[in-house]
Formats: structure tokens, C-alpha cells, sequence
């Protein structure tokens, strides 16, 4: 049944018995429901098992920090921007330093850029093991969670090593990355691991979950994104490029030093199923944790020597008086940061757009027509922190 | 009709396959800690709760302006030589563990320790004082500190020493096996 | 029952009851060592459950409680759950509310009369053992029913109505794949059904034609469904209906509903054990010293099978449950009663 | 394409709602009259040589205050006082409310950027959410945080604050609640520990210790 026709009227609206008025069910999944993912509530209007309407309604976690963010400092800043994606704290700091860089136009150390490559990426490895096993979770497959979160544990080590947090790193500055490599071996403890994961534990997960023919049937041809209109709602990252699209800001609006490196942009092809629904989603992720060890190898093994820092860190930082727009590739899509300066060591504005608020926004339109236990699926796929919707 | 046989097969196949792997998983020795008998050894630049040396603290206020959370109280009393310091706070309910505040600290006093293990009852006990209301107020001025008895580490010293404090350090205190775990030391109750 | 009341008569004290009071004493010691060995299950398997997860998924599981991997944890956890405090909510309707548990727990407590322990051990030793096993057991789905119903909360009513549809129709697939064995045997006597299969591995129904070895699995899979254990977990599935059925139970009320679910595993278990895997006859001619012994290990072994399956696979969507019973499991088993019916005439079995 | 080139298209479209162009800076960016905006992105979506079938990000901006010398004299956000009660100020705020639209187009690979500035009694500003469909929520956050109503926007609620929420907080002269329903909002800082540590610090370990 398409979208359009269940709009008009399915079941509920038709007078089944004289004189008894059928309704649709209100249902309220979340804010405490464990498939939304933290505190994301959506209001649904369902007819038995199928869903009518779906209204999110967020706001749970608001943490003012666009308010925040004109009452501290450049630098103090870079700690609330580790709560937006906890999951993926390493791009978001990238993406606010590389924001604040571009206004100030300073020259970052190729050491630095490198450190924040891998660090980065390896996050992005972080926050896609955490999108697959919860994924699996909500599918109802409980053993990929505890499996990916034993690699995630190896990641939060090994950063933890180098920028001395375990979640909320505060790694990056304005200017370079706070620390160098620790001496302890940290690079060749990378190397273990990443190629640890492509050649063993990514195997497992495809084995125990992402091949599996009831989980297959779970996500093939379920919450299909077409291109157009992950383009429309904007979309980006993996539900972008699960879609079909061939999108990543670490290729086509390259930032940072990543087109430096060799990676391929893996997207959504419907080999199970039909293009960008949600088993393309998470292959997509799957794939582009492949993608990122790549990246990883490739920025270790062509370190380079020097400094860390372009500005002493004892300084504060202050920025000339202008407005950029910086977008990066977090590991949930576009991340922008919007900054308004005024010559000051403040921002006067400071926009966050994040991945996550404008990819949830589509499950108004997609989720419209699908069972309920496929808008789980859906929510899922999409793979939301509410740390960056509410900020 | 081809299908529909492909299809079980494919279920059935893969469930096996899926459950190869977790009856692999039976066999291997768990990853997990079993917490308090076993810890995890802390990196050396692991931030746990902050820290600061009152021997070395001259209330320059910088840390308190720092902090993105405000979680630092300083108060002191007089003027010039005659500064005393009356209060050294921080309040661990606010604090975000950034490490901003022991970035620009130029006596060295306040640093990152190891301990992550503090639980309390009453919330208001994780606001830690410093200072010990026997020994009184402390001196803020450099010359009067020496004077008194009270030291001050100089910058150019402090430079040199570092990174070899920063280095023996933690060493004594990661190495599980040395001495009773440092949860033990404070959280009585 | 017979060898139990023979073993009252013989007690002192017992000697000069009538037959009627020898009945009713045996019935109700029948009865107390069921509900204590459903008890009994019920902590030993969520304990075996927490292990068996914990290791599938690169962990301990309990390890604390009773110094010796947590062994006590599950008692530990049933000590507290009943001392929390009995919520009912003020919309409920109080009575279905309060009765829910109890018909559910009745409900696969009843099917426990039929089990065959050991030769002659059995609580009730019924002519149509197996048809009141799959009978009483079908009670279960009017208390999840009434559970969902009366809990006032619409998590809780579509998970009764998953339930309801779920076991309503898992009970075909359960019944039939068990069909081939009863025409082996020719009774559905539970300890006639056993007694049939004596003689080593191979002859237990399982391995005796390709046909009882696929409505063996076919009836592992429908009892899954049948306990709503994941990966058919529908009435619960935590991840889209919080927890279904019982969202809103507390204490001693969800503790039933614990209690029922863990017993109507080991029963399934059971009756897998009993109708295909040989019942308390060992795999070796010869060796069946402790038949009840043999009996509950071949059963802890089948909650085994169950569990690994339930921390392995992905829970299926609740249509895809209806088309995998209805347009699979139920043609497979048809099929298997006809293949196994005609290899047991062409091979002399029946005249 | 260049973006004075786009520029250029965009203005010989729109004709006098085509404010400005301003070149120079690390984001050129072009300003448009709150009358053309809809127009103006109509145009840059369906536009063959344009195509800018994203948009990035929409910001609402409140520009009371704003040190256009660049000295960075920016007027200061209004926190609480030390004494945990929310601070006031006599201003009255007057700077305009701007809007900030950066688009992207997937197929040209191309970005722009659209300002819109409006009066702040007037604080309007026409609807984009018909042209990207992603502008709802953008716009929603705007009108919750800023205060800029988005004229034709279908379902314009609060976003990220409660519906009953007073004021909208990302205003320069938005004064912090002392109370929201009942629960007492003031910054004030915890007072003095009732349970002070008794044994003297050991120097040099690194644990603070624990309440007596």
C-alpha cells in the first residue's frame, strides 16, 4: 500500500459497525523506549501494526550549547563539542577546530593533521561498531552488541592512551592536536588492531549478522530512502550515500589532509533489496569501517615528524572578525559548524548543524506505511544520537 | 517456487553459519574485568580526578578562569604581599575532567590524578576542600611563601621536571600489583 | 502414580487409607514435587540462561553471588523480586490482572502430569499423555491474553495480540511434526511413546527416517515459538514493545510469568526429549542405570540448543513469523507425516 | 561555478530583492530582501546551471550588539549573578534578526550563501520549507532559539524547548529564568562542603581524598 493511500483512510477511518466509530491508536514510543536510542520520542498514529503518522518530538537532552558557546571561549568550546556525538567525539572536535581554523586561516602542523586523521577515523570506527550493534539490537540479535562493543573497548583504549579520556576526549585545539603520540607503542597498537578487525572481527559480524537470512529479511526493502529524497531532506553520510548517492565531505569537499589518502566511498547498491533501504545503510557502514583501517594505515605509515601545535596552547585563541561555514564528515554525516566572529575570543554565533537532526527529520516521511517493527528497524538504520539533535 | 527453497536454504544456512560463531565465542576466555580484583591499568595521561598540590598553589585564579563549568573556587583575602588565600574548592559535580585547567597552570600545582573511583553518598561531599582548616591561610605571594615556609616550585625548575615526574609517576601507581587499589584509599565510608 | 501409591501404602501410617485417600495424599505429593522441581528449573535456567549468554558474547555473566560463577545469583534475584512491591495499575482491570499469571502458570504446570521421568514414573499416566500435554499447555495464550488486556497499556496489548496469533498458530506446526512419531508408536501414551524407542541412538525416532529427523527440527522451531523465546520473541520483544505482555507486572505477578516461561522451556525440552531423542534411555544399549538422570540431561541439553539459537539470531517481524508458520513449517510437517507413512508401509512396519 | 557568477544569475533572476554581494571574505555570501528569499531559492533549486538540490544548514541569527568594528566588543550574553539570581539589563535590544541559508548542490559541487536581515519588530521571514524539505526542522529550531517567525511554515512549534517555555533563549537580551514550573533555576554554585576532609593531604599522592 503506498504512502498516499494510507493517508486517505486505511481500516480505522472506514465505518466497519453502524454506530461504532473506529479510531487510530496513539502511541507513544520513548522518551523511555529502548529502540529509540536515548530520549527520542515519536508520537505515532498506527491501525493495528501498521504506523499512519509519526511525529518526533525532541528536546529531551537540550543542553543549551549554542548558548554556551557565546559565553566561553574558542577554546573552553572544544569540550562541549565532545558531547554532541559521544560516540564520535574525535570528528567532532575536527569539525569545530577545523571551523574555527578556517576563520582564523592559521597553518596546522602535517604531524597534527595526521594525528587528527587517525584519531578521527579511528572514532568513526567507534561510532559505526556502536550503529551495527545497535542496529542488531533492535532487530533483536543481542550477541553482535557485546562483540562490537569488545572492539569498541580496544578503540576507547587506545585514544585514551593518546588524548588521556576515555569517551570525551578534548583532544583537538585550534591550531593542532593537545599531545603527541605516546611512547608506549601506540602506533604499532594501532596497526594490530586495525588489521585485528579487517581480517577477523569484521568477518565475524557479516557471519553472525549482516548475511543472516532473518536479518536480511528484517532490513531488505524496509524504510527505503530514495535518492531524491535523502537529497530533499538532507541527508547525509551513511543514510546518504545508502541511497545511492556517492557523497562524502572527505572526498568531494575535501577538508583537513584526506585527499591525501587512497579510500573508496562505498554506497548503497540494493543487493538485497531495493536502493537505500536499511540493509544498505548498514552495509554501508560496515563497508566504510573497511574504508577507514585504510585510511588509518595509510596516515600512520606516512607520519611525519615535528611539532603538534601551530599556536601555544597557553594562548588564548583569537579569531579575526568574519563568518565561515565548515562542513566535515562526521561519523553520522555532514557536521557543520557555523561561526560568526567578532574579533573577539568568543564566538558572537556559533551554528551547529548536525547529521543527526536533519536525517531523523526523514522518518516523518519513510516511516509512514511501515509496520511497527519496521520503524524500529527504520530508526535503526538511520543510526541518531541525541546528544546532536538536542546539542 | 525456486525461490521459496532458496530461501530456506538460506535461512537455514546462515543461522548455522551465525551460530558457529557464538559457540566459537563459548570457548574462548571472556574479555571482560572482573572490576574491583582486577583493573585496568590506566594510560599515563589518563585525566582522572583533579588534583591540587597546596604546597605549590599561589591562588593566581588562572585554573578558576579557565573552566569551561565554573567547578573551581578560589577565595583569598588581602592584597599584594599580604594576599592570603582562604579557600581552594572544586566542586566534582560540575566537573567535565577537559584538563583545561591544568594546561596553563605556571607553578604545576593542580594535575590530572589517576583515580576515577569515587562515589559518595551525599552529593554535596564531592565538592572537595583543599585546604585543611587547621593549617589556616595560606600565603599567596611568592616572597612571603618562602618566607614562611611555604614553596614554590620556579617556572624554569618546573620545566625540566616535567616530564620525568610525569613519567615516574604513574608508573608507580598503574602497576596493579603494587599495593592495595587506589578506590580503596578514599572511598571508606 | 501407581508405583508412588504403592509407595505410600507401604509407609507406616499410610497402610490403613483408602484407596480414594491414597489417591488424593499421592496427587498432592505429585503435585508439590512439580511445582518445586518448575521452581527449581525455573533459578537453575535463568542462571544457565546469564552463563550461557555471558560466554556466547565474550563475558562471565554472573560472578559474584555465591563465591562459585554467581550460582546464587538466580536466587538471589527470585528472593527479591518477590519481596518488591505489587504494582496494579489504577486503569487495570484488577481481576484479569490478578488472574493473568495464575491461568498462564497453571496453564504449563498442567502439561508437567504428563512427562515421563523414568519407566512408570509419571505423575499421570494418561492414554492421551501428549494430546493433554499440547491441550494444557495451550491455556498459556488466554493468560497472556487477559494479561495484555487488563494491563491497560497499549505496549502490553499489542504484544497479547502478537502472542495470541503467534501461539495460536505455532500450535499446528508443534502438533503435527510430533504426528509421524505417534503413528510409530501407535498410542499417545507418553511412556508407550518412550518404551518404542528403546534400543540405542538408532532407534530413537529421530535418526529412524530422514522424514522424523526433519519434523524433529520442525518441532524444535514451533517450540520455540511456542515458549516466545528469540528469536520469536513477538509478545515480548523488548526492542519495539518495551516488554509486551508484562509491561506492566511487578514482584510476585512477573514473577510467575518468569516462572512460566522457564518451565515451559524445560517442558518443551522435555517433551523433544521423550517424543524424538529417546527419553531416559541412554545412547548406548545397556548403560540406562539412572533413567530420570539421563532424561533431564538429555533436556538440559535441549534449553542448551534453545538458548544458543536465542543469542545467536535476529528476531523476526511478526508477518514474517505468520509466513514462516504458515507457508513453511506447516507444508514441511504435512509432508513429513505423509513421507514418514510411506516409507513405514513400504518398509512392513504396518501390514 | 563561481559564486559571483551565481551571484550574478541570482540577481538578474530576482531583479531588486537582490540586496548585495560581498566579496572578499573567507565566505562570500550574498544578501537578499526577506520578500525575495522564496523566489530566490525556488530559482537556485530548479535552475539547471544551479541545481542546488541542498541545503546545508539554516541559521537564525540575532545580530543585537554586534561589534562591526571587529574588536571583538561583542555585548556580553546575560548569565546569573553570583549570587545565583538571573541578571537584567535596562538595553533595549534593537539589532535586526538575520537568517543564514548555505546551500550545496550534489550535482554541480558547488555551495552559496544566502543572508537575509530583518528588522527586529518586524522578525519574519517567508518559508523555504516548501523548497527544501529539510528546512521545516531548521526553521522550527530558529523560531524556538532566536524568535524568527517563518511566515507560511506549516507546523511552526517549538523544537528543542518545552512548549511552555518563555522567551527564546539564543536572543542577546534573553534573560535566564530564575524558576521554570516550579524548580528553582539559578546558577548558584554549591555551598561550602558540610563534609570537609579532617586528615591533612599526603603530599605528593595524587589522590584526593575522600570525605571524612
Amino acid at each position: 500500500m503506498s504512502t498516499g493511500e494510507l493517508k486517505k483512510g486505511g481500516w480505522a477511518d472506514q465505518d466497519h459497525v453502524p454506530g461504532i466509530k473506529s479510531e487510530l491508536l496513539e502511541l507513544n514510543m520513548g522518551p523511555q523506549h529502548p529502540a529509540t536510542h536515548g530520549v527520542l520520542r515519536l508520537l505515532l498514529k498506527t491501525d493495528g501494526e501498521i504506523v499512519y503518522q509519526v511525529t518526533p518530538v525532541l528536546g529531551y537532552l537540550h543542553r543549551c550549547a549554542e548558548k554556551i558557546a557565546e559565553g566561553v571561549n574558542y577554546k573552553q568550546w572544544v569540550v562541549y563539542t565532545d558531547r554532541f556525538d559521544y560516540l564520535a567525539p574525535m570528528c567532532c572536535n575536527h569539525a569545530y577546530v577545523t571551523a574555527v581554523e578556517k576563520l582564523m586561516e592559521v597553518e596546522v602542523p602535517r604531524r597534527a593533521e595526521h594525528l587528527r586523521v587517525v584519531t578521527a577515523e579511528l572514532s568513526r570506527i567507534a561510532s559505526h561498531l556502536i550503529a551495527l550493534a545497535t542496529f542488531g539490537l533492535d532487530m533483536g540479535a543481542w550477541t553482535p552488541l557485546l562483540y562490537c562493543f569488545r572492539e569498541r573497548e580496544e578503540i576507547l583504549n587506545l585514544l585514551e592512551r593518546i588524548s588521556g579520556g576515555r569517551m570525551l576526549y578534548n583532544y583537538m585545539v585550534p591550531g593542532g592536536v593537545r599531545y603527541d603520540v605516546p611512547n608506549d607503542g601506540w602506533v604499532e597498537s594501532v596497526l594490530e588492531f586495525i588489521t585485528m578487525l579487517e581480517n577477523k572481527k569484521i568477518k565475524d559480524y557479516n557471519d553472525l549478522l549482516t548475511y543472516n537470512k532473518i536479518f536480511i529479511e528484517r532490513t531488505a526493502d524496509v524504510g527505503v530512502i530514495d535518492e531524491a529524497t535523502a537529497k530533499a531532506y538532507g541527508c547525509t553520510g551513511p543514510v546518504l550515500r545508502g541511497s545511492g548517492v556517492k557523497f562524502d565531505c572527505r572526498r568531494d569537499d575535501s577538508y583537513s589532509i584526506y585527499d591525501k589518502f587512497d579510500f573508496e566511498i562505498p554506497v548503497g547498491m540494493g543487493e538485497q533489496g531495493t536502493v537505500g533501504d536499511c540493509w544498505d545503510r548498514y552495509i554501508v557502514r560496515v563497508r566504510e569501517i573497511e574504508q577507514s583501517c585504510r585510511i588509518i594505515r595509510q596516515a600512520l605509515e606516512s607520519l611525519p615528524d615535528g611539532s603538534v601545535q601551530a599556536i601555544d596552547l597557553i594562548k588564548p585563541v583569537k579569531v579575526p572578525v568574519g563568518a565561515a561555514y565548515s562542513r566535515t564528515e562526521s561519523a553520522k554525516g555532514e557536521l557543520g559548524h557555523y561561526i560568526i566572529s567578532d574579533g573577539g575570543q568568543t564566538a558572537f554565533r556559533n551554528k551547529v548543524r548536525s547529521p543527526s537532526f536533519c536525517n531523523l527529520q526523514v522518518v516523518e516521511k519513510v516511516g509512514v506505511g511501515q509496520m511497527v517493527s519496521d520503524l524500529v528497524a527504520l530508526v535503526g538504520s538511520l543510526d541518531i544520537v541525541l546528544g546532536e539533535i538536542d546539542r | 517456487m525456486v525461490q521459496y527453497f532458496q530461501d530456506i536454504y538460506a535461512a537455514v544456512n546462515s543461522a548455522m553459519v551465525g551460530m558457529g560463531v557464538t559457540i566459537k565465542h563459548i570457548w574462548k576466555k571472556p574479555v571482560t574485568l572482573q572490576y574491583p580484583e582486577e583493573r585496568q591499568i590506566m594510560p599515563e595521561r589518563f585525566r582522572g580526578f583533579v588534583h591540587n598540590d597546596m604546597t605549590k598553589c599561589d591562588s593566581c585564579n588562572i585554573c578558576a578562569k579557565l573552566c569551561p563549568v565554573d567547578c573551581i573556587y578560589i577565595e583569598s583575602e588581602g592584597k599584594g604581599k599580604d594576599r592570603m588565600m582562604t579557600r581552594y574548592a572544586i566542586d566534582y559535580n560540575k566537573c567535565i575532567w577537559c584538563s583545561l585547567c591544568t594546561e596553563n597552570c605556571h607553578t604545576g600545582s593542580i594535575t590530572m590524578s589517576h583515580d576515577y573511583d569515587h562515589s559518595v553518598y551525599d552529593r554535596r561531599s564531592l565538592v572537595y576542600e583543599f585546604m585543611d582548616p587547621r593549617e589556616g591561610t595560606i600565603p599567596c605571594h611568592r616572597a612571603t611563601r618562602i618566607e614562611t615556609g611555604w614553596w614554590v616550585e620556579p617556572k624554569e625548575e618546573k620545566e625540566k621536571n616535567a616530564k620525568p615526574a610525569a613519567e615516574a609517576k604513574p608508573a608507580a601507581e598503574t602497576d596493579p600489583a603494587a599495593g592495595e587499589p587506589s578506590g580503596d584509599k578514599g572511598g571508606d565510608h | 502414580m501407581d508405583i508412588l501409591t504403592a509407595l505410600l501404602q507401604g509407609l507406616p501410617g499410610f497402610g490403613g487409607m483408602s484407596d480414594q485417600g491414597l489417591f488424593i495424599t499421592g496427587a498432592a505429593v505429585m503435585a508439590t514435587l512439580m511445582f518445586t522441581v518448575m521452581a527449581l528449573c525455573a533459578i537453575v535456567f535463568t542462571w544457565m540462561e546469564r552463563k550461557v549468554a555471558g560466554f556466547i558474547q565474550s563475558r562471565y555473566g554472573p560472578m559474584r553471588t555465591g563465591r562459585w560463577h554467581g550460582w546464587a545469583q538466580a536466587v538471589a534475584d527470585m528472593l527479591k523480586i518477590l519481596g518488591k512491591e505489587d504494582i496494579i495499575p489504577a486503569e487495570a482491570d484488577k481481576g484479569l490482572f490478578v488472574f493473568a499469571p495464575l491461568v498462564v502458570l497453571l496453564g504449563s504446570l498442567l502439561a508437567w502430569v504428563a512427562v515421563p521421568w523414568a519407566p512408570g514414573f509419571v505423575a499421570a499416566d494418561l492414554d492421551l499423555g501428549l494430546f493433554f500435554i499440547f491441550a494444557a499447555s495451550s491455556m498459556v495464550v488466554i493468560g497472556i491474553l487477559m494479561a495484555g488486556w487488563a494491563s491497560n497499556n497499549k505496549w502490553a496489548l499489542y504484544g497479547a495480540a502478537r502472542g495470541a496469533a503467534q501461539m495460536v498458530s505455532y500450535e499446528i506446526p508443534l502438533a503435527l511434526a510430533t504426528i509421524p512419531v505417534i503413528m510409530h508408536v501407535g498410542s499417545l501414551n507418553t511412556q508407550d511413546i518412550v518404551i518404542a524407542q528403546q534400543g540405542g541412538i538408532w532407534h530413537w525416532f529421530i535418526l529412524r527416517d530422514p522424514f522424523l529427523f526433519v519434523a524433529f527440527w520442525m518441532y524444535f522451531i514451533a517450540s520455540i515459538a511456542e515458549t516466545n523465546r528469540g528469536p520469536f520473541d513477538m509478545p515480548e520483544t523488548e526492542s519495539e514493545l518495551v516488554a509486551g505482555y508484562h509491561t506492566e507486572y511487578t514482584g510476585m505477578r512477573f514473577a510467575f510469568f518468569f516462572l512460566a516461561e522457564y518451565a515451559n522451556l524445560f517442558l518443551v525440552s522435555l517433551i523433544a526429549v521423550f517424543v524424538f531423542l529417546g527419553g531416559w534411555w541412554s545412547p548406548i544399549p545397556g548403560l540406562d542405570f539412572a533413567p530420570a538422570l539421563t532424561f533431564v540431561i538429555k533436556g538440559i541439553l535441549m534449553v542448551f540448543l534453545n538458548m544458543w539459537v536465542r543469542w545467536t539470531l535476529p528476531r523476526v517481524r511478526v508477518d514474517q513469523l505468520m509466513y514462516l508458520c504458515w507457508k513453511v513449517m506447516i507444508p514441511v510437517t504435512l509432508l513429513c507425516i505423509v513421507g514418514s507413512g510411506i516409507l513405514m508401509i513400504t518398509s512392513g512396519a504396518v501390514g | 561555478m563561481e559564486q559571483k557568477a551565481i551571484y550574478d544569475l541570482l540577481a538578474g533572476h530576482l531583479g531588486e530583492h537582490a540586496i548585495a554581494w560581498h566579496e572578499g571574505e573567507i565566505e562570500p555570501w550574498a544578501e537578499i530582501a526577506p520578500e525575495g528569499i522564496n523566489p530566490a531559492c525556488v530559482f537556485l533549486r530548479d535552475d539547471q546551471r544551479l541545481d542546488f538540490n541542498q541545503l546545508m544548514c539554516l541559521s537564525g541569527i540575532d545580530w543585537d550588539g554586534f561589534d562591526e568594528a571587529g574588536k571583538g566588543k561583542s555585548l556580553g550574553i546575560l548569565g546569573y549573578t553570583d549570587e545565583g539570581a538571573p541578571e537584567a539589563s535596562d538595553r533595549v535590544a534593537e539589532g535586526d534578526f538575520g537568517v543564514v541559508y548555505h546551500l550545496y548542490s550534489h550535482g554541480q559541487r558547488h555551495k552559496f550563501t544566502l543572508r537575509v536581515r530583518v528588522a527586529r519588530s518586524v522578525a519574519a521571514v517567508p518559508t523555504v520549507s516548501e523548497v527544501w524539505p529539510t528546512a521545516a526542522w531548521h526553521e522550527r529550531e530558529a523560531w524556538d532559539l532566536v524568535g524568527i517567525t517563518f511566515t507560511g511554515h506549516a507546523d511552526l512549534r517549538r523544537m528543542l524547548l518545552e512548549e511552555s517555555w518563555e522567551g527564546h533563549p539564543l536572543r542577546k537580551d534573553y534573560v535566564m529564568p530564575a524558576s521554570w514550573e516550579g524548580v528553582p533555576m539559578d546558577g548558584r554554585p554549591y555551598a561550602v562542603n558540610p563534609f570537609p576532609a579532617t586528615e591533612p593531604e599526603p603530599k605528593g599522592d595524587s589522590t584526593p581524598p575522600a570525605e571524612a
